[in-house]
């Protein structure tokens, strides 16, 4: 770059390599009345990239439910908030970073980490648990496997050294993530209810204020990046990556928290995508104002930067903030003992501009508002998704033996342990995991409230949404209702991450609206408002998509955590029940695919009310301190679900079929959806009573004990060959050994 | 032959190791220490006696495994 | 009995370290790493962290933090000091031990519980455990792979300085014991006069009533018990 | 003046990365390769112009911080 590339004049080619089209430059010319400097351009080109802009996404997000009496913020700020009780609130959210991940696994994974915990301490909240997502290849793919060290490797970096427990996550394998994995990460946060910290920055006069690491040209069009579709040569192009630094990050934060304690600050902003440009340009929005920037004044790392390498750089850990005048000085003093940069870089204006100046030159002087308010919305045209056809339990060949089929799924890349990715993790450090990862959903114990327990977990079935995007958009967020009742915790708000694949593509946008539609309808059904979310769209290399991946977060509370559920088996000489029924659905099911090979068949619907009343009579024993062992059952059905059960506990069990109403693998492996196994003392006939009134079947399975798991009286699995076939897959593919 | 592979980060990508060791050697007391980068130096025994060959070698493991070109530079050094 | 744990620029466990000791009766002030002197107390404590975010070598800029001369000052003069993961680095670093601690032999961080052995118990920083008890605590950490040459070796081993080791527990696999390849199992060790502990598991969170493990316990109440 | 400071393990020490690359570069199907050692290079800038000052000043920074000389070796190397 030239040392001042607002003397290139800005052609309409030039505006074409920004990601404008032609429709939208005419727009930028008509908005300021005259050609935009690059510096200008590049403001406008961030400001309006997908990324930025949801320019494809927004007409249907709109659509999504997104209040409830206890929400306190919804979508638009930095994270959502969620009134949890005693004067706290949860504040969280989910956010993509796939394509930086793809093209440095380490680095890409970590950033994403660091990012999304600045969008939660930003607001005010100590985050307390990271969650993450996790979307690869097929194992047999020749980058898979380092793509799956480097992101691991990376997102545990980042959060072991901030001292945030990650607890919970998902991952799998499929060949459309060849091109493009997924790297989803989600922060929860902790903050007083009455002390949240918003973006808008109101005051004439007022200081805005630079903290953090000093910029350097670290992914200038990172933001651009992540709205281009993936070609061939985008391995060669290798954009400036970016390098996370957890420690500065950490010093970040707890300045941050340390001057939130104090009255002194009025808005406040991670720089995130497009950095200074988009965190300038939305506190200026929000609060009505315009803002006069210095950038002589920013902190550099390297010399020589022009303003549009300023305005657009990437650079980890910084924020910005619109202080009290009277404040400044305090302020000052808290980021001097933290060790990090604090700069005045500029004021609130009130003619409703962004004055950006550099070496006493004006280099880009917009109208704030239209930056934002006149971004291109699009209606991209879209196609239904066919429906697939229904495959009958008859249908589907029977396998050679359960037990066999069995252990070929518990040894399957998608349903093996995750052990070796979460111990890399620190899932401890705070002291206050009471539910570590391996169960359903992950639970904290909330600081400062003793007994109170707060439950995380995130969830989507791709190869649903795939078959279904309205079915698989509802089952997504089932899921995550269904991990968090499973634990006794109440359901209480969402968050989403939409990956897919290129929106102008009818069929792809058709696949976008089906999920939304899907997941509007769940998350009203369940009471389970949508707070905040994140869009990561082109998500495809050469025209081919990722399974449509509309991930959930949720998170749901626990009053009293003696009165809670965990996956293992209680003791032995336990009455095993299952409740919910089903009709041994095996569409798009993981039996399917992996022991028949096929991946085909309409996925098992979703009946809302019907999961309300299983998910609230589950939760409404385990409250009542009748069930005290629960898991929810997902892929691969209720045996594996069974089998987890026993290894989690290393008890054994004896179960058979409770009726002969389908055929035995299609019970054992069907993925009929609102199902739970519970163990419980005695003979359950309380349990199955209770479960009558409540209009929820029960069947008894059989019994807990010994250290087999024998079904339907074929010869017993011993444990220890369950957990070797269950905990062996992952880290002797990781050694190098064929997937 | 023995082979030693330098591995430094490209010019501009951030370097969070040396800014902390630049910052600490200044809390020591040391004045005058400006820009500071950390590197990596890998030493590797070959069985190959051919310079060119283990050069070529070596190159290939670089670009394989030993450096992340994405970041990183390196340079090879081959001692007889 | 009043405990100062000493927070650094990257520290992330000294709350733990806190709750633990509240828990076990005792009072627990922060120190911060800029100050020149640890404020008053029994016990001296280095928590766990990534301090300087674990750069250059884990512990080795925090070895220099202004308030290491007067904790080096201390521990020579017999004051008992506890240095846990990050601050069992820094001990080391401080020359307060001898030996290194290594990256991992698997290269990556491990999060998991593990089982110590008490070999020697050094009062009063092994508190009520006696030798022999197995416990199980976690582990969190990515250079925890403790070396030392032979003769440091056996000299630990001859002077009973090795408190604690890393065996096996009920029904795991043997070569799952040691979690990062430390050398003849070493998970904690003790200064030549038996004030000075440093250990790489984190008893700090195996004292909590919903933690998963409550062996701790005695170590902190013996602990507190002695010093108060 | 610029500084190079290579820091190496010591002769006994063991090193776990190298050991790791050495066992990765055998699974890639590189062969021949025996012993694999990986250590540090940090590069300074330094105000002082003086070699034999600078030199100095780098040994102390490699004393007190750079290295920990109970497990590793170090080599300075200036260039003006
Ligand atoms: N990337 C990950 N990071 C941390 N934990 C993970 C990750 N992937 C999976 N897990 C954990 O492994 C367990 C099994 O995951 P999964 O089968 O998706 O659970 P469920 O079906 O109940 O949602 C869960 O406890 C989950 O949190
Ligand atoms: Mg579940």
């Amino acid at each position: 770059m030239s040392a001042d590339p607002n003397t290139i004049r800005v052609t309409p080619n030039i505006a074409a390599e920004h990601g404008l089209t032609a429709d939208e430059y005419a727009k930028i010319l008509e908005i300021i009345g005259r050609e935009p400097n690059l510096t200008e351009l590049g403001i406008f080109s961030a400001m309006w990239n997908e990324h930025c802009s949801y320019k494809s996404s927004r007409v249907w997000l709109k659509t999504l439910p997104t209040t409830a009496p206890w929400v306190i913020c919804g979508p638009g700020e930095n994270a959502g908030v969620v009134d949890i009780g005693d004067g706290l609130a949860a504040v969280f959210k989910m956010e993509s970073h796939n394509h930086p991940s793809f093209i440095e696994p380490h680095q890409g994974a970590a950033t994403g980490v660091g990012g999304i915990m600045r969008d939660v301490f930003t607001m005010g909240a100590r985050p307390v648990a990271n969650l993450n997502v996790l979307r690869f290849g097929a194992p047999e793919h020749a980058k898979t496997r380092y793509l799956v060290g480097g992101v691991v490797s990376g997102i545990g970096s980042y959060g072991n050294c901030m001292g945030v427990p990650t607890v919970g996550g998902q991952t799998s394998f499929h060949a459309s993530y060849n091109g493009n994995n997924l790297v989803n990460a989600m922060c929860v946060g902790i903050a007083p209810a009455d002390r949240i910290f918003y973006a808008a920055a109101g005051a004439i006069g007022a200081p805005v204020v630079y903290v953090g690491s000093k910029t350097g040209r670290d992914g200038i069009h990172g933001a651009s990046m992540a709205s281009a579709e993936f070609n061939e040569d985008t391995e060669e192009k290798r954009p400036t990556v970016q390098v996370g630094d957890p420690f500065t990050e950490k010093l970040l934060l707890e300045a941050c928290l340390e001057l939130m304690a104090t009255d002194s600050i009025i808005g406040i902003q991670d720089m995130g995508a497009a950095g200074l440009t988009c965190s300038s340009v939305e506190m200026a929005d929000k609060g009505n104002v315009g803002m006069d920037l210095d950038l002589d004044a920013v902190p550099q790392r390297e010399a020589g930067m022009s303003a549009y390498e300023l305005m657009l750089s990437e650079s980890q850990e910084r924020m910005l903030m619109v202080l009290k005048p009277e404040a400044e000085a305090q302020a000052r003093a808290i980021f001097e003992k933290w060790e990090l940069d604090f700069a005045v870089v500029g004021r609130i204006i009130d003619t409703g501009r962004l004055v950006v100046s550099k070496d006493g030159k004006v280099q880009a002087d917009l109208p704030v508002r239209p930056l934002s308010d006149e971004a291109p919305l699009y209606n991209r045209p879209w196609n239904e998704t066919p429906q697939r056809p229904l495959i009958a339990a008859g249908d589907v060949p029977a396998p050679n033996s359960i037990n066999d089929a069995l252990l070929n799924l518990i040894g399957s890349a998608d349903l093996s342990s995750r052990r070796w990715i979460f111990e890399q993790y620190d899932h401890l450090v705070m002291g206050r995991t009471v539910q570590r990862p391996g169960g359903d959903a992950a639970v904290i114990e909330v600081p400062d409230r003793p007994g109170k327990g707060l439950a995380v977990t995130t969830d989507c079935t791709p190869r649903y949404c795939q078959a279904d995007p309205f079915e698989g958009g509802k089952q997504a967020v089932a899921e995550t209702f269904r991990n968090l009742s499973a634990v006794g915790a109440r359901p209480l708000a969402t968050t989403d991450c939409l990956n897919f694949g290129n929106p102008e593509r009818p069929d792809v946008m058709g696949t976008f609206v089906g999920a939304i539609k899907g997941l509007g309808e769940a998350c009203k059904a369940l009471d389970m408002p949508i707070v905040s979310g994140n869009v990561s769209l082109y998500n495809e290399t050469n025209g081919k998509a990722v399974q449509p991946s509309p991930q959930i977060g949720a998170i749901g509370l626990i009053d009293d955590l003696d009165r809670t559920a965990r996956i293992g088996f209680g003791g032995t000489q336990h009455t095993i029940l299952m409740l919910g029924d089903g009709v041994g659905h095996l569409g798009a099911s993981l039996y399917l695919r992996e022991i028949a090979g096929r991946e085909e068949g309409a996925p098992p619907p979703v009946d809302l009310a019907a999961e309300r009343r299983h998910g609230d009579f589950v939760r409404g024993q385990i409250e009542a301190g009748k069930v005290t062992c629960c898991h929810d059952i997902s892929d691969g059905g209720a045996l594996v679900a069974l089998a987890e059960m026993a290894l989690a506990s290393g008890i054994g069990a004896s179960v058979a079929m409770p009726h002969e109403n389908l055929p035995h693998h299609a019970f054992w492996f069907g993925e009929d959806q609102g199902r739970y196994i519970v163990a419980v003392e005695g003979d359950g006939a309380d349990l199955q009573d209770a479960a009558n009134r409540a209009g929820v079947p029960a069947l008894v399975l059989g019994m807990t004990g010994g250290d087999a798991l024998t079904v339907d009286g074929a010869s017993p699995i011993s444990l220890g060959t369950l957990r070797e076939t269950f905990e062996g897959w992952l880290p002797r593919y990781m050694a190098g050994e064929p997937a | 032959m023995k082979a030693r592979v330098h591995i430094t980060l490209k010019h501009g990508v951030l370097d969070p190791q040396g800014k902390a060791i630049g910052h600490a050697l200044g809390s020591l007391g040391f004045e005058g220490v400006g820009d500071v980068r950390q590197g990596k130096v890998i030493e590797l025994e070959l069985a190959e006696t051919d310079e060119a060959r283990a050069r070529a070698e070596v190159e290939q493991m670089c670009q394989k495994l030993l450096a992340n070109t994405v970041i990183e530079n390196y340079a090879i050094e081959l001692q007889a | 009995m009043k405990a100062a744990i000493v927070v650094f620029p990257g520290t992330n466990r000294e709350v733990d370290m806190k709750d633990a000791f509240e828990r076990a009766g005792a009072s627990a002030v922060m120190a911060w790493h800029g100050d020149a002197e640890v404020p008053d107390c029994d016990l001296i404590v280095l928590p766990g962290g990534f301090a300087y975010g674990d750069y250059l070598r884990c512990g080795a800029m925090a070895a220099h933090s202004p308030i290491m001369k007067d904790v080096v000052k201390k521990a020579n003069a017999g004051q008992p000091v506890l240095g846990v993961c990050n601050g069992f680095q820094i001990l080391i670093e401080a020359r307060l031990l001898p030996g290194a601690l290594l990256k991992n032999a698997s290269l990556a961080f491990v999060c998991r519980d593990v089982h110590l052995r008490l070999d020697h118990a050094i009062k009063p920083l092994t508190g009520n455990l006696v030798e022999g008890d197995v416990i199980r605590v976690p582990v969190a950490h990515g250079d925890g792979n403790y070396f030392a040459d032979v003769e440091t070796l056996k000299r630990l081993e001859g002077e009973g300085r090795i408190a604690f080791r890393y065996v096996a527990g009920p029904g795991e696999a043997e070569s799952r014991a040691n979690p990062n390849g430390s050398t003849a199992d070493i998970a904690g060790i003790v200064n030549e006069k038996g004030n000075v502990l440093g250990m790489m598991p984190h008893p700090e969170d195996a004292t909590g009533p919903r933690q998963q493990s409550l062996d701790a316990v005695p170590l902190f109440a013996g602990i507190v018990e002695a010093l108060s």
